[in-house]
């Protein structure tokens, strides 16, 4: 769905990092994992939406965390409150309820990937879940407080804030037989992810993935990934049968994908 | 108030207005039904068939760039015998007739992805001897004259409506080939495909796109195809369908005016999911503020 | 610290750092000196010079299209003579050297503008064979060999420092004219020159430029201007010389990684009259924060 | 000269037609005639500079007047106070002084073309000068009561404000021999304004031109304007020799020119 939006907030919340609150008009449904496709100017300069996962949102507000890394991101750190900016969304798949035989929900998320276990976590809230945040160091960690609500534990590569190391390291120590885990991150942590969980007894990941997306709408086929399937393997869309897939399932496609 | 009378034709193909979405930037048409009325397009070009299912090029394979895209998609696509029994029943619900847009790695391929298109609601084909993004076929055929005839001869006897070819601008000599494509009997061409492009990714020293060189298409490459589209034009007298960059309708009259009988949409479906019927909602705008009540009145009208 | 070494050589040249100005975008060079230290530059291409003055073609010669513009500015310049008389005494105030974009109608002419120059301060010509804009000469020569063949052998006859064939964009041969003009004695080509574009006024339906088309440059041909060069430095093994849409200096780093020994700043001049100079402040930066002592380390080093 | 500026004032003051007002650290001398080459974008869309002549400056202020006509002015017209804006400048050679033998001096300013008048206005002020500004309709006038204390006047197309018709029309009822014009606005106006001078004795028009500008600097030959010359004509500059040229040694580039 087309829908014009107001920023009501646009604040960096950590080192680069920001948070936009955005509301419309028009009602959405929004489900954890799905992502909006955002329009970040109104020239042709970036000329592509820009995709971005859904933090939070209700009938009428949607949140996402994003990080400044090249030029769209930084215009869209200029809008101010009142602004106009038209997304696509809510746009594909949700993360699967918890099947039946799991004990114990862990969610793992790397730097920005967190952002879509948030709304994700809010959701599961009463079912007594774990969250491991990893970020680089104490000022890239995305808002720590609203994640102890949910028994947050943070992992950072220099020891900076929490644990120090990769989620793994956290990971390790949490993991037991019939857990399942729901991932967003780099897809070197969704594999890591799926490697520990090999060394216990019903582990599934549950990931969602990013890709370079054209349309976002499934049309341009820019955004596979690689499954495997009985026959070998298919490139899927992870704009439309994606982002969250089992991580198992998936191919790694190593440094050149990415 | 006077109607407008927007129909074009292609061949003996006749379109209610003169926009139509360009390959492989609209998906299989049905991805786009919530944005805009599919019912209010000329024409839909759906995604490149080849004759078996392609799994394309492997990413990263699209990148932006200023005024665009470069992709590399490699022609991924579910092959012509899938798309005629799971995509087309679907399309049939809608009056807007299909175009395929066709592929092979060599010309007896061609022929065979247009024959089993033979007996389908498919309204014509247009074939891709342009595609800068696969090994074999595709843009090496785009200058070889010999193959394009072989090609168009051969379709035409297992094919009996339209046969559009897609030029490649990346040739010196765009007019020759539009004038070979006529000869040979083709019932239109369209241009252009897109511009052979590469980035590079300067930390990693390495190309972006996993298939090193891609396609560059957008505004970026809007004045080079309306000079060939205004060239070929003028070198042809079958219709030319303009492509290449357009977003709004005003891009699109500036094709019109330039010598293209209809315009198809591409990029700018990824920007916006109705530009499309956004496009020909503006040109009907057009026409009536202009008093112009056939679109043909624009066409080819480029003064000089 | 350790001395950045950013040399380059173009034939016998040695250029202090592989960023030059492109022709036709930097006046000839005086017009820029308040805004950056025309010293810190590798070399300065000035305007091209025909053997006499040329008023070039009738406005509008130039207009705005996304990412970058088109112009048929016709060549208008001052002529080689002039040129020798006025703007040079000036030039030599500056240790940067200057090399002439030269350009005739016929073979014999752009022998006569090169001659002219021989005994003149000029480092080098740069051979334009390929500007879309005008009627003789230009680009008709940028695909036929022998008229190559005559202008290269001819110039070295009677010019003894580097010669520059400037290549066409316009063609889907550019490597096989590259390996001619290597072939024929050229020191080095640089790629690219401006694609064939145009644009349209939709209320008046007249071309906007009063040539009709135009050459399109800019970061709108980036893209594909990459693709050329990295193509063309792997056929021949003279440098090749980057140039299309470069703004900053990563865009210069994905050209010199593509395998151009050196680069040229165009349309951005218009932009920001500083470019060429902030181009070479910023490829010292980089090389300094990835500790690379020697450019030549970054020249044709992709990985693919 | 190279500006780094801030927005102090943008306002629309007419239909479509703004006053941008700009300040600066670094000083700078205008004179009257010279125009800016403002950057309105930080991407590369639009990617031209875009050229305005300068309606009043001090040494560390630039003020503009401009009409959205298109996506650079309609970028332009969103800028805030207190944002950036880079310009080149001034740029172009000014109306030159009065020369002797002139009885009178009137100012003539089609749309836009006013802005550099009541720059020279304000410089000749002490002079005794009248000053006539020709609009579309009433809605178009440019700051009718700061021209009030040059002596101005006003023709609109419609009637709508001031005298109906053309500024000639009131230029008409004006002219004397002896008198000097300087005027600014569409060539179509400048000469018209020619053909009117050369009814009477010893008028002389010096007049603003425009012309489509690639760099304002004198590198690109992009805005040439053909004049006359003793063996004929040449292309000459207006961002460098220009804008201001007498106009009767202007070549009319008539209806395919602009
Ligand atoms: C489904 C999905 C959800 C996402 N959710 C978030 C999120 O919640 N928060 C967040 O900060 N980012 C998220 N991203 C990544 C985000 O889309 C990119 O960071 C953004 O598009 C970069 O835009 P830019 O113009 O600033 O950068 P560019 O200048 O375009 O690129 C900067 C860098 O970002 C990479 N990049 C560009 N586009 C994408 C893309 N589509 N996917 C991955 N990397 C990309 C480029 O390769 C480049 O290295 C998500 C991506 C996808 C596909
Ligand atoms: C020396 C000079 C002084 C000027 N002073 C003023 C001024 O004081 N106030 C004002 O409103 N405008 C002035 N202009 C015109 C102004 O530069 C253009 O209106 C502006 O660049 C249009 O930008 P745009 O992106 O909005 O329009 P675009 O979308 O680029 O074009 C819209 C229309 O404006 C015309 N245009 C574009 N560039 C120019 C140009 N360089 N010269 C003339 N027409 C152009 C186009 O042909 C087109 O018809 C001046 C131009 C020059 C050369
Ligand atoms: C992602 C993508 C996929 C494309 N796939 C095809 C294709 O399968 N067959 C084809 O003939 N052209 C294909 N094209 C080219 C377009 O149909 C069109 O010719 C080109 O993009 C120029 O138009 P535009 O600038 O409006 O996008 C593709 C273009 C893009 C961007
Ligand atoms: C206004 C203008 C004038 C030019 N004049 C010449 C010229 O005289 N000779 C020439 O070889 N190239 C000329 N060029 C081409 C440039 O030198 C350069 O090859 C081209 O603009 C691509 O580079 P860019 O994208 O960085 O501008 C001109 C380009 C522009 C924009
Ligand atoms: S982004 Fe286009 S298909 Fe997924
Ligand atoms: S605008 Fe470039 S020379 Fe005048």
């Amino acid at each position: 769905m087309y829908y014009d939006s107001i920023v009501t907030e646009n604040k960096e919340i950590a080192s680069a990092i920001w948070h936009l609150k955005l509301k419309t008009k028009k009602t959405l449904k929004a489900k954890p994992g799905q992502f909006i496709n955002l329009r970040v100017s109104e020239t042709l300069v970036p000329f592509l939406r820009k995709p971005f996962s859904i933090f939070d949102a209700t009938a009428n507000t949607v949140e996402v965390i994003y990080k400044v890394t090249g030029e769209g991101t930084k215009l869209l750190s200029g809008k101010k409150k009142g602004e106009a900016l038209n997304f696509l969304g809510p746009l594909g798949n949700t993360y699967p309820e918890v099947p039946k035989g799991f004990k114990k929900v862990i969610l793992v998320g790397g730097g920005t990937g967190i952002a879509s276990l948030h709304f994700l976590a809010k959701k599961l809230k009463k079912k007594g879940i774990k969250v491991i945040q990893g970020a680089r160091n104490k000022s890239c960690v995305i808002h720590k407080k609203k994640f102890e609500e949910y028994q947050g534990v943070i992992a950072t590569e220099d020891g900076s804030c929490g644990t120090k190391g990769f989620v793994t390291e956290i990971l390790k120590t949490q993991l037991k037989d019939n857990t399942l885990i729901y991932a967003c991150g780099p897809e070197q942590m969704l594999f890591a992810i799926q490697k520990l969980a090999g060394t216990k007894k019903n582990v599934k990941v549950l990931g969602a993935f990013e890709a370079y997306m054209g349309c976002g709408l499934g049309a341009c086929l820019s955004c596979v990934i690689e499954v495997k399937t009985p026959k070998g393997t298919e490139n899927v869309r992870v704009c439309k049968e994606g982002p969250v897939f089992d991580v198992e399932k998936i191919v790694f496609s190593g440094p050149r994908g990415n | 108030m006077t109607k407008l009378n927007t129909t074009v034709k292609i061949g003996s193909l006749e379109l209610k207005n003169p926009v139509m979405t360009a390959s492989g930037t609209f998906g299989y048409g049905l991805e786009f039904e919530e944005y805009l009325d599919l019912n209010s397009l000329g024409d839909i070009v759906v995604k490149g068939l080849s004759l078996k299912p392609q799994k394309g090029n492997k990413p990263q394979r699209l990148v932006e760039v200023t005024g665009g895209i470069i992709n590399a998609i490699g022609l991924q696509n579910i092959g012509v015998e899938v798309f005629i029994n799971e995509k087309l029943p679907k399309l049939k619900k809608f009056k807007t007739p299909v175009i395929a847009n066709i592929y092979g790695t060599c010309a007896e391929e061609y022929i065979a992805v247009a024959a089993a298109l033979a007996n389908t609601a498919v309204a014509a084909v247009e074939v891709n001897i342009s595609c800068p993004n696969v090994k074999k076929g595709g843009i090496q055929f785009a200058s070889d004259k010999v193959v394009i005839n072989e090609i168009i001869t051969g379709i035409k006897k297992v094919f009996d409506r339209p046969v559009i070819i897609k030029l490649s601008p990346n040739t010196g000599n765009i007019e020759d080939i539009a004038r070979a494509c006529e000869e040979y009997g083709a019932d239109a061409v369209s241009a252009i495909n897109t511009l052979i492009g590469m980035a590079i990714d300067i930390e990693k020293r390495e190309p972006v796109l996993s298939n090193i060189y891609g396609g560059l298409s957008g505004p970026a490459i809007k004045p080079v195809a309306l000079a060939m589209v205004h060239k070929v034009s003028k070198a042809v007298n079958i219709p030319v369908i303009g492509i290449g960059g357009i977003m709004n309708e005003k891009d699109a009259l500036e094709f019109l005016i330039a010598g293209a009988t209809a315009i198809q949409v591409g990029s700018a479906n990824f920007v916006d999911p109705a530009a499309a019927g956004n496009v020909v909602k503006g040109i009907n705008k057009y026409m009536k503020a202009n008093k112009i009540y056939e679109v043909k009145k624009i066409i080819k009208t480029l003064k000089y």
